[in-house]
């Protein structure tokens, strides 16, 4: 891993729970990754795999309650932003109230500083993100308002660069979202996400609502535009083929865990984790003819009655006795990938032994 | 990677053990099961409970009988003798209030039935059958949507005259515009459900689609929205008696009775007081029961 | 717009047709000789076959219809009162400025109290602040609006003697009924604000603002608000309705001197030209409430102003098709 | 002879706009046994195709012949038979189950609708067969849908046309809903019941690495209309009408070694309101000329290659300059 001051983004052993009516749902468990600046990390995962609760835990923008963060660290450009207090217990607990809501309420407005000025987050479907009763145009302007110090004339005559930034023409800054269609509004979150010049944006899923040569539109402009901007991008997806497309690193995400991360030769040519392997053996080949696919075995387990070891291990074709004994740690295989598999650990463990004995 | 232990995960991995073996719960099952833990939803059926109890026990709960009169206590406020107090010609305003329930919750929910019966046909048939059938049957409820629907059963009352069976028609009347569109809306949401597409595809015929899919599924809408029906429904025939229109004095109705109290207001407010209590009480329960059952049924709007 | 506008006014055309058709029927089931009510008592049996021919009874029941629609159309014939011999017509619309006052006026102050409560109790949803609203809004809505009539009569004017009882032509004289009617109304609206309220707050796009780093406050009222404005606006068509509805009540409570305590007094007196001149008439108004509700939607809801406006929203697709990347 | 044959097929709507052409001459065959892949973006009328050829939709004109038997003018009762053997399994596995009904009432509705079963016990065998044969566990014959996942729901789903040994098979992206390691379970599920049944399929979907997977055809539609159609191979190796160049070339490939040329089409796809009698494709075709934009190509085989149809006055000439 690059040396750790150079990272704009440290997450570090974040672990997040929904406290539902049915019970706890562990929907992150002890998540670490860096983003340096100007990198595109690629985050992939299943449904309910956790991905865009790590998003929005970076955001500050967890809908508490039901989500609690139970620890872990979120450091952006070296300042911490999750809080050092523990949640007081029960609304009875005085002696904790006062201080942790003093922190809350100093972090909220840290992270209204920051939200859309350093970090900016794109939503799943464009069709929901923009607000239906607002000029398109105006919605831009309101983040340069929100950040920049600068007149509203000068804002809206930014938010019009902005969208020609995109490729709309700005005479349709006066129109109201459900005048465009799907890629336009897509075009249109991008230019909010990108209006303030941010460091880092989250891309939820920025892609799975379009269609393919829409979807193949999109990404070339968010990929000339990061290059151009030099913005670092954390872009949650569930299609390898996107990742391929435009990312520089990927961690994959398993029940709320990372499984694997490395650089794209790492995790697509050289990965090692099951769950790695079994999503690519899966997918439907383009280039050569399969005759059958091989599918991983039966589902995700329930998020709210994780294993006590690998979570995988049920899903797991070469899982040994072992595998149901502990939970796998994060080991680092080779210089930048890591991978969670307890036999990957211990074939590296007997390698270094018997070199040792050697 | 450690697993981290809260007490509330403790509670929760006890939780699972528990239901273990509780392998299926129909989906009306596991309604039933969140309007149980749901508290007032639960007081509202309680408090509608008790009502209909002291109305098939009045007789032994009302000290007097509703028109027994004792001229030597006329007006009298609350005391232990009358609770209620009395009325200007001395009867005991507490039992008339307890006979009171015999009226308006039996009343009230007849005629929701009534209504909910025409109005469910109408709008069923509206729904499913689309097209002319729906354009006609809307038109037509466009018009009594137009006059207000106080204002209809009031003109129903008037033109039969007064009495029981011709207030039920007129409140029935008078509720069919809002049945047959909340059935019909109820309907159209569930119709536009691909599973009902998928039944079309095997080819069910459309009686079956309607009798298995389209009524279940759409019945815990029509419900929810029948159980207002029933408060407003009280409120309408308290309104008209109070007007002197239905069920009149000296019927014991809550309306009536408010209605005979009003002129003596100054000096016997609880005349007024009582009976007024009695109807909010009411109203209060089905519109608890109703909210609890729409949280129970629809747990995306919590 | 101006398309629009017009259809929808060519829309109330058949709804009334239907309510006079409706008015028409009832005239034909009540029962009673009109002609005993309109003669005195002593009339001959002569005279009042000349009035009866003079009224058009004698005539097939097709032409009564047609004649009946006709006046009511050309003349705003609505019939003679039987309590005072005078035109209904003439009668009800020297007491529709009352109702209407007293229905504007409660629809105001309705919403100047219901809608931040409802925002308030939404923003706020399971906090105690949201309970109470909560508590409020159904108690309000339960509770016999000529029951909280009396009581605030009580109250007000008995116990503490500082409002009129009964209506007397004073400004203070009108407190007592907009109270009323507007409380009722704050608890409804209330309640229809929080949940459309709690419905927008779930969106997307407010995380979107949320995620711009907005203040919580503008994202309450610029974001979310705006867009529950719709229902907001169905909800003071309906509340204006059902008030004209309710104001029968209310005014006979009072003693105010509109249209409601007018239809009331046709009631109980029999008085049915009276009953059903009021019928026609308020009919009229709730619908016109409704058009001009359904032509608000259009303003408050861009999608709505843009579907109807056919022409501009071609202009856009060719724009879309001409759009590179 | 062809199990499906449709000829000129259309399927206009009637929107306040003008009319929506969502399948505008169609004509295809579908050979027994073997599948065919459409694939399009949404809004090019893929899947009202697909319910127009089962008559879930009744089409505006042209013909469908199903063995042989023309099946657009039957009344409902002459309808009935044919029904049995024309099934569908929807996109939504979430929404296409009635929440209500449990596994095994979802999966008898068909069979009791056609009265195919005697009495109790052989509805109760025949559901607990095809639980079997689509891979769902017997124990699960209580459960109502809300409690299943995504690919047990689709299996219920596809049991569902499969009660009543139907010979062909529309499958409207069956598995767009589901995440990918299910999504290989049921794609080998509906290859093997194929091979084992001999089924037909018609398999919508705007995914082009499953289309490739499980077509032996596959069909281009573009706007309501076909615009190239060929062997799954031929079409992938050798795409002829420009659109499926693009589209091809549009897929994000999961393999750091593809190194493909992309052809970034302009604009997005338009509505199907009132069409100019033009090429549909040609305001976003990078190589679109005047006959382009004034006369529509027809759909006719390429030159050598019978088995190929593209619907391009230019594709055979670019081809060649190639």
């Amino acid at each position: 891993m690059s040396t750790e001051k150079k990272n704009l983004l440290e997450v570090r052993n974040l672990t997040v729970h929904y406290e539902t009516d049915e019970g706890i749902v562990e929907a992150v468990n002890n998540v670490s990754f860096d983003i340096a600046p100007g990198e595109i990390l690629g985050v992939v995962g299943e449904t309910g795999a956790g991905k865009t609760t790590i998003a929005l835990s970076i955001m500050g923008l967890l809908p508490k309650p039901p989500a609690h963060v139970i620890s872990g660290s979120i450091k952006l450009d070296g300042e911490e932003f999750l809080p050092s207090l523990p949640e007081p217990e029960g609304p009875f607990d005085f002696a904790k109230k006062g201080p942790w809501k003093a922190e809350q309420k100093k972090l909220e407005l840290r992270f209204r500083e920051i939200r859309g000025k350093k970090v900016s987050m794109m939503f799943q479907d464009p069709m929901t993100a923009l607000n239906p009763v607002l000029y398109v145009g105006d919605q831009i302007a309101e983040v340069i308002k929100i950040h920049e110090n600068i007149s509203a004339a000068e804002a809206e005559k930014r938010a019009g660069d902005m969208l020609e930034v995109v490729g709309i023409p700005r005479e349709r800054y006066k129109e109201y979202p459900h005048q465009f269609s799907g890629g336009m509004k897509q075009r249109v979150v991008i230019a909010i996400a990108l209006a303030c010049h941010p460091d880092l944006i989250i891309a939820d899923e920025p892609t799975t609502a379009l269609d393919v040569t829409i979807q193949a539109q999109v990404l070339q402009l968010l990929r000339n535009l990061q290059k151009e901007y030099g913005t670092a991008i954390m872009l949650i997806t569930h299609d390898f083929g996107v990742v391929a497309e435009i990312c520089d690193r990927c961690m994959v995400i398993y029940a709320g865990e990372k499984v694997e991360s490395g650089n794209l030769e790492h995790i697509f040519d050289k990965n090692m984790h099951p769950y790695t392997r079994g999503m690519f053996e899966s997918l439907p080949n383009l280039e050569e003819d399969t005759d059958r696919l091989k599918p991983i075995k039966g589902l995700m387990p329930n998020p709210m009655d994780l294993p006590s070891y690998c979570s995988f291990a049920e899903r797991c074709d070469v899982c040994e006795e072992i595998c149901k004994s502990r939970n796998p740690e994060l080991i680092e295989v080779e210089p930048g990938h890591e991978v969670a598999c307890i036999l990957v650990t211990e074939k590296l463990a007997a390698q270094n032994n018997a070199k040792e004995v050697k | 990677m450690s697993k981290i232990t809260t007490p509330a995960m403790v509670k929760l991995s006890k939780k699972i053990e528990k239901n273990a073996n509780v392998t299926s719960n129909t989906p009306g099952r596991e309604a039933l099961k969140r309007l149980r833990k749901n508290k007032t939803a639960m007081a509202g059926l309680i408090i509608i409970l008790i009502m209909f109890i002291v109305a098939i026990l009045a007789p032994v709960i009302a000290p007097y009988t509703y028109t027994e009169q004792d001229y030597t206590a006329t007006m009298q406020g609350p005391s232990a003798a009358h609770i209620f107090g009395t009325d200007n010609l001395g009867r005991d305003l507490f039992s008339r209030c307890v006979y009171g329930t015999r009226y308006s919750l039996p009343i009230g929910i007849i005629c929701t039935v009534i209504g909910l019966l025409c109005g469910g046909a109408l709008g069923l048939c509206a729904a499913y059958f689309g097209g002319k059938v729906d354009m006609v049957i809307m038109r037509i409820i466009d018009v009594i949507q137009a006059i207000p629907s106080i204002l209809l059963c009031i003109a129903l009352v008037a033109i039969l005259g007064n009495g029981m069976w011709q207030l039920i028609v007129a409140i029935a009347a008078g509720s069919i515009e809002g049945m047959t569109k909340n059935v019909r809306a109820a309907v159209f949401m569930v119709r536009s459900n691909e599973y009902v597409n998928s039944s079309k595809s095997i080819g069910v015929s459309d009686a079956n689609i309607m009798v298995r899919h389209l009524l279940p599924n759409a019945v815990g809408m029509i419900v929810i929205n029948a159980v207002g029906a029933v408060s407003g429904a009280i409120l309408s025939i308290s309104s008209l008696s109070y007007i002197g229109v239905g069920l009149v004095a000296p019927t014991p109705e809550w309306g009536a009775i408010l209605s005979e109290g009003k002129t003596y207001m100054s000096v016997a407010p609880h005349m007024v007081l009582f009976p007024g209590l009695m109807i909010a009480i009411t109203v209060v329960a089905f519109n608890l029961f109703g909210n609890g059952l729409r949280d129970a049924l629809d747990p995306r709007l919590k | 717009m101006l398309r629009y506008i017009l259809k929808r006014i060519l829309y109330m055309i058949p709804v009334m047709f239907g309510v006079i058709v409706v008015v028409f029927l009832m005239k034909m089931i009540t029962p009673g000789d009109p002609v005993d009510h309109l003669l005195p008592a002593n009339a001959s049996v002569e005279q009042k076959e000349a009035m009866r021919d003079k009224l058009g009874l004698n005539d097939p029941i097709i032409k009564q219809f047609g004649d009946y629609v006709i006046g009511v159309v050309t003349r705003g014939d609505l019939g003679t009162s039987y309590a005072t011999k005078q035109s209904v017509a003439g009668e009800i619309f020297g007491r529709l400025p009352k109702t209407v006052f007293i229905a504007v006026w409660a629809i105001f102050i309705s919403q100047i109290f219901a809608t931040p409560l409802g925002i308030l109790a939404a923003v706020k949803q399971n906090s105690l602040v949201d309970s109470i609203i909560v508590v409020f809004t159904m108690v309000g809505a339960s509770l016999p609006n000529f029951w909280l009539a009396l009581m605030l009569i009580r109250w007000f004017a008995v116990d503490l003697k500082v409002l009129p009882s009964m209506y007397n032509g004073t400004a203070a004289s009108w407190i007592l009924p907009i109270i009323t009617v507007s409380f009722q109304s704050i608890a409804m609206t209330t309640r229809g604000v929080r949940t459309n309220m709690l419905e927008v707050i779930r969106q997307d796009y407010i995380k979107t603002a949320r995620a711009k780093g907005q203040k919580e406050s503008i994202v309450v009222f610029n974001h979310a608000f705006r867009n529950t404005l719709i229902p907001v606006v169905a909800g003071i068509g309906s509340g204006l309705a059902g008030m004209i509805g309710g104001s029968l009540i209310v005014e006979t409570v009072f003693a105010v001197p509109g249209v409601g305590k007018y239809v009331a007094d046709a009631v109980t007196a029999r008085n049915y030209p009276s009953l059903q001149g009021g019928i026609i008439v308020l009919a009229l108004i709730g619908t016109v409430i409704n058009m001009i509700v359904d032509i608000m939607y259009t303003v408050v809801d861009p999608r709505l102003k843009t579907t109807l406006l056919a022409p501009s929203s071609r202009k856009n697709k060719t724009k879309v098709a001409k759009e590179g990347a | 002879m062809a199990l499906i044959e449709i000829k000129n097929l259309k399927k206009y709507y009637t929107t306040p706009r003008g009319l929506l052409h969502a399948v505008d001459d169609v004509t295809l065959d579908i050979e027994k046994g073997k599948t065919l892949g459409v694939v399009g973006e949404s809004g090019c009328g893929k899947s009202t195709l697909g319910k127009t050829l089962i008559r879930m939709e009744d089409s505006t004109s042209g013909s469908i012949k199903f063995n042989g038997k023309e099946i657009t003018g039957m009344s409902q009762r002459e309808f009935k038979p044919v029904r049995t053997q024309m099934q569908m399994i929807f996109q939504d596995p979430y929404a296409s189950l009635d929440p209500r009904m449990s596994v095994s009432q979802l999966i008898a509705e068909p069979i009791q609708t056609y009265h195919l079963a005697k009495d109790k016990k052989e509805l109760d065998d025949m559901v607990g067969a095809l639980m079997d044969e689509v891979g769902l566990a017997r124990r699960l014959v209580n459960s109502y849908p809300h409690e299943l996942d995504g690919g047990r729901r689709q299996r219920i789903g596809i049991a569902r046309a499969l009660s009543l040994n139907p010979e062909f098979i529309v499958c409207d992206e069956p598995v767009s809903a589901l995440d990918v390691s299910i999504q290989a379970q049921i794609l080998n599920l509906l290859m093997d019941l194929q091979a084992e049944k001999n089924l037909t399929y018609m398999f919508i979907t705007h995914d082009m690495s499953v289309v490739k997977h499980i077509s032996d055809d596959i069909c281009v539609m573009y706007l309501g209309q076909v615009v190239e159609k060929a062997n799954y191979q031929e079409l992938f190796i050798n795409p002829m009408h420009p659109y499926a160049q693009a589209l091809l070339s549009a897929i994000p490939v999961p393999s750091i070694h593809s190194k493909k040329e992309r052809i970034i089409l302009k604009g997005e796809i338009t509505s199907p309101i009132d069409p100019k009698p033009c090429c549909r494709f040609a305001a976003r075709c990078p190589y679109a000329t005047d006959q382009c934009r004034e006369t529509e190509p027809e759909l006719k085989p390429v030159t050598g290659n019978p088995s190929h149809f593209v619907k391009c006055h230019r594709a055979e000439e670019l081809a060649a300059a190639q």
